[in-house]
């Protein structure tokens, strides 16, 4: 484990509290913004190339944007009156470090067995192409409609809103 | 080493020249040497670039319209980026009272910083690339989406009505015409078979007779650079899409609140933006460093890049010159019910192209498909709306 | 405390980025930022499916890289129909609160 | 087709990039500093005080009246009077000011000043040049400064001190037609007084 490692866990923990922490909605989405790099970061020290550059493509350039535009299009960076944690935070808080205890107990009880090295794998982009339309060509159909079916499910949702309640 | 012709040597100078430098280090700390040095060769040749290119394109445009264009500086007003420069880090830096002051700092150096890794992936010569990633485009395209967060940043944080509007605009329309970038560039991976911005360039470095293939000189290639230049004009927020730095409307939309240095840097992300998508589409259908005609293969790669670059800055300003300014329905009418269908079209040419083999026959159909389907959209979509006079809903 | 594999970090580096985001979807009341920590959760899983890949005995059969690749995307449509609904519900309710919520009559 | 203007005018700009390189007189840039065009003759910028003769005191035409500074809409001309008097073109002893500032940082160049004066003492000149880094003594131009010769306005604007060099000679004959009809029916009444005085002495 490099140094380099360390400091991209860091950055991608670092970026995530203060995604759940901040009190400005929008210093919480770029700091989402820069969780997802961190993540990018570590795909790419993973040999995962591929996943990375997607990860960038996708979460940076278009989930984080779409953050930012919801966050503007309902005022939510307008400082808020009331505190930014919901009523039952205590419990919320609970659960998760719950989850956290369970999944590292889980982990470190496996410690010994997971396998310590590994050859990098040698993946090229067109392995990838190969592998998306050959074996997995049903799931990457069925992403498409998912896609064109959420565009359009999107569009619906967000349409202007007839003048009919209040 | 065996001889070598001049022409060769020449080609490769730079190549020579890096390793030549590099052989002074130990071997362990050579490759990593090698890289520095190409950046900062990237760092040192595009922002020279870049200053050449505001004095050309304010004489082109003087020149376009009947002016002479700077010429006080040095000699035919040369040194115009100079002065320039001087006086960019010479001005104050205003930092809004109510502003947010880090994301404010932030947002031009994420911008430059993000423009200038794509340098990173564009074959510059022969042999001159500074990573040939195996997924060259995907990173291009990656670090072109970063861009789009800081121009958010830079509009937000300066707590302006004008930044921010000026912001949501860019980003909306950026985020518009990134889907065609994106499937223009697909149609070429479909034909070149790789994602790697090198392999792109060998598939279209042959030549029939003197003639190359570049694909740009192919039916669905031809459209596909039409469609990806017109995106890459809305990319980089040039006229006639300067809509979201539109000076007379929204004061330079979302760096308003920027001045000296920080201001600078966004006038040179723009610039740098602007050579890396013209380098991209000089790679993706004009041959990237492969001469035009065969015999000319003689002049050094490099200077074929460059010259394509230039070339396509050109095209640029001269459009600048000539077109007024879109309006944002108009923009997004274009993107949406014009760029994107076509594009989605032009791929299934290419898959034709692919299919159909050699022969006349893919010539003739994809041609065909292609200029019916460009008149046929331009006939019903995009026709003129009857203006009559005005007419108003309460006043009469 | 000593980490017996990298593969054994990546994953407690995956838990702990997966319970940030549980808690912050649990504790905010902004449903964007509810959204925001599902996103992260969302990731942490990413980022296990692609330590499992690197590490595992198969990495040629790319599973994991692929569970990962369409994750991202399910995450995209995840993210643009979550987004539209809150906008919607926004401009219905004229808030974001998730506390305020609370009626199932509209 | 989709497309046709567009290359239409990239034709066009294309003909103007070619031909401002072939034909000069397609550029019209004039280089200011080394090239001017001659200012048409109704040019105004900033008014000044017109003075007839050789030395500028004495031959000032302002009388210190005040029409202009009470008139100047945003308030950027001071006066002081004199205490003393000086005669003027026509020969009457007149007031002259002791002290006349403009301050042309403020003046609007709307010559209403010129246009109240009843003395012609105030006329729009067309000195544009007065850029000084002392933007606030530099741009306050007392009465010295001011005080610009008949001469001078004959050259910037001969049309109109033409007129106004007429219509004032006019106004001195009339003047001293005047002034000698006052001294003949003076003379007299004089003559008349003395006439009738001894006879009136004679009681």
């Amino acid at each position: 484990m490099s140094f380099a490692f360390y400091l991209i866990v860091a950055l991608t923990l670092a970026g995530g509290l203060a995604a759940v922490l901040l009190r400005n909605t929008v210093h919480c989405a770029l700091a989402l913004t820069v969780a997802f790099a961190g993540l990018a970061l570590l795909f790419l020290g993973l040999d995962a190339q591929f996943a990375g550059f997607a990860q960038i493509l996708v979460y940076i350039g278009a989930v984080a944007i779409l953050v930012v535009f919801a966050i503007l299009l309902t005022r939510s960076s307008e400082a808020e009156q009331e505190g930014v944690f919901s009523k039952s935070w205590l419990v919320g808080l609970v659960i998760a470090a719950g989850v956290f205890a369970v999944l590292g107990w889980a982990v470190l009880a496996s410690a010994r067995a997971l396998p310590w090295q590994a050859a990098a794998p040698i993946v090229t982009v067109r392995d990838i192409g190969n592998v998306l339309v050959g074996r997995y060509v049903l799931p990457l159909e069925i992403v498409a409609l998912l896609l064109t079916a959420a565009t359009i499910g999107a569009v619906i949702v967000a349409l202007h809103e007839k003048e009919r309640t209040r | 080493m065996a001889a070598t012709p001049i022409s060769v040597t020449i080609d490769q100078i730079f190549i020579l020249f890096r390793d030549w430098l590099v052989h002074f280090l130990p071997v362990a700390v050579r490759p990593f040497a090698a890289v520095v040095l190409g950046v900062i060769a990237i760092a040192c040749v595009f922002p020279g670039l870049f200053a050449l290119t505001t004095v050309f394109e304010r004489k082109g445009l003087g020149r376009m319209q009947n002016r002479l264009g700077p010429n006080r500086v040095g000699p035919f007003g040369f040194f115009q980026p100079i002065a320039d420069g001087i006086k960019a880090l010479t001005k104050e830096d205003v930092i809004p009272f109510r502003a947010d002051a880090v994301v404010h700092f932030i947002a031009p150096l994420v911008l430059v910083v993000a423009v200038f890794m794509g340098f990173a992936v564009l074959p510059m010569g022969r042999n001159m690339v500074l990573v040939d990633m195996d997924s060259g485009l995907l990173f291009f395209f990656a670090m072109g989406a970063s861009t789009e967060l800081s121009v958010f940043m830079a509009g937000w944080s300066s707590r302006n009505k004008y930044s921010i509007l000026g912001a949501m605009r860019a980003v909306g329309q950026m985020i518009s015409y990134e889907v065609p970038l994106l499937l223009s560039s697909v149609s070429v991976v479909m034909i070149a078979g790789s994602l790697s911005l090198t392999k792109i360039v060998e598939a279209q470095n042959h030549y029939t007779g003197i003639f190359p293939h570049w694909y740009v000189f192919t039916p669905w290639g031809f459209a596909a650079f039409l469609m990806f230049s017109i995106a890459a004009t809305a990319e980089t927020n040039r006229s006639p899409f300067d809509l979201p730095e539109g000076e007379s409307e929204l004061v330079a939309g979302y760096f308003t609140e920027y001045s000296g240095f920080k201001f600078a840097l966004f006038f040179l992300g723009e610039y740098l933006g602007m050579f890396s998508i013209s380098g991209l589409g000089a790679t993706l259908f004009l041959g990237g460093w492969s001469a035009p005609l065969s015999f000319l293969n003689v002049i050094p790669s490099w200077i074929w890049f460059f010259s394509k670059v230039m070339a396509a800055i050109f095209i640029f300003i001269w459009m600048r010159g000539t077109l007024p300014r879109l309006r944002q329905d108009q923009l997004m009418n274009f993107a949406w019910k014009f760029v994107l269908p076509f594009t989605l079209l032009n791929l299934v040419v290419t898959a034709l192209w692919r299919f159909m083999g050699e022969g006349w026959a893919r010539w003739v159909v994809c041609t065909a498909i292609l200029a019916l389907a460009y008149v046929l959209m331009g006939r019903t979509g995009m026709h003129r709306k009857k203006i009559g006079p005005r007419s108003y809903r309460y006043a009469e | 405390m000593v980490v017996a594999s990298p593969l054994a970090a990546y994953l407690l580096v995956a838990a702990l980025l997966f319970a940030i985001g549980l808690a912050g979807a649990l504790t905010r009341r902004n449903a964007i930022l509810v959204l925001i920590g599902i996103e992260l959760m969302l990731n942490a899983a990413n980022l296990n499916f692609i330590a499992f890949w690197r590490y595992g005995p198969h990495p040629e059969a790319l599973t994991g890289m692929m569970f990962a690749i369409f994750s991202i995307a399910v995450a995209a449509a995840e993210a643009a129909v979550g987004l539209g609904l809150v906008i919607s519900i926004y401009r219905h309710a004229r808030t974001t609160d998730l506390d305020q919520m609370n009626r199932m009559k509209g | 087709m989709l497309g046709e203007g567009i290359i239409k005018g990239m034709l066009e700009t294309a003909k103007n990039f070619a031909g401002s390189f072939v034909s000069e007189e397609r550029l019209t840039t004039v280089e200011y500093p080394e090239q001017r065009i001659p200012t048409a003759e109704n040019a105004r910028v900033f008014p000044f005080l017109v003075y007839d003769g050789p030395d500028w005191q004495a031959g000032l035409r302002c009388v210190a009246c005040q029409i202009c500074e009470k008139e100047c809409p945003p308030k950027c001309i001071y006066i002081e009077k004199s205490k003393d008097k000086k005669p003027d073109f026509v020969g009457k002893p007149q007031i002259y000011p002791a002290k006349f500032d403009i301050d042309i940082s403020v003046c609007m160049s709307c010559q209403i000043c010129v246009e109240v004066c009843p003395f012609e003492a105030i006329k729009m000149d067309t000195q544009f040049e007065l850029a000084t880094d002392d933007r606030f003594g530099g741009l306050l131009m007392d009465r010295q400064q001011l005080a610009k010769s008949n001469e001078y306005y004959h050259s910037i604007h001969p049309t109109e001190a033409t007129e106004v060099d007429a219509r004032l000679a006019q106004e001195k004959v009339a003047a001293e037609a005047k002034a000698k009809a006052a001294a003949q029916a003076a003379a007299a009444k004089a003559a008349a007084a003395k006439a009738e005085t001894p006879a009136t002495g004679g009681h």
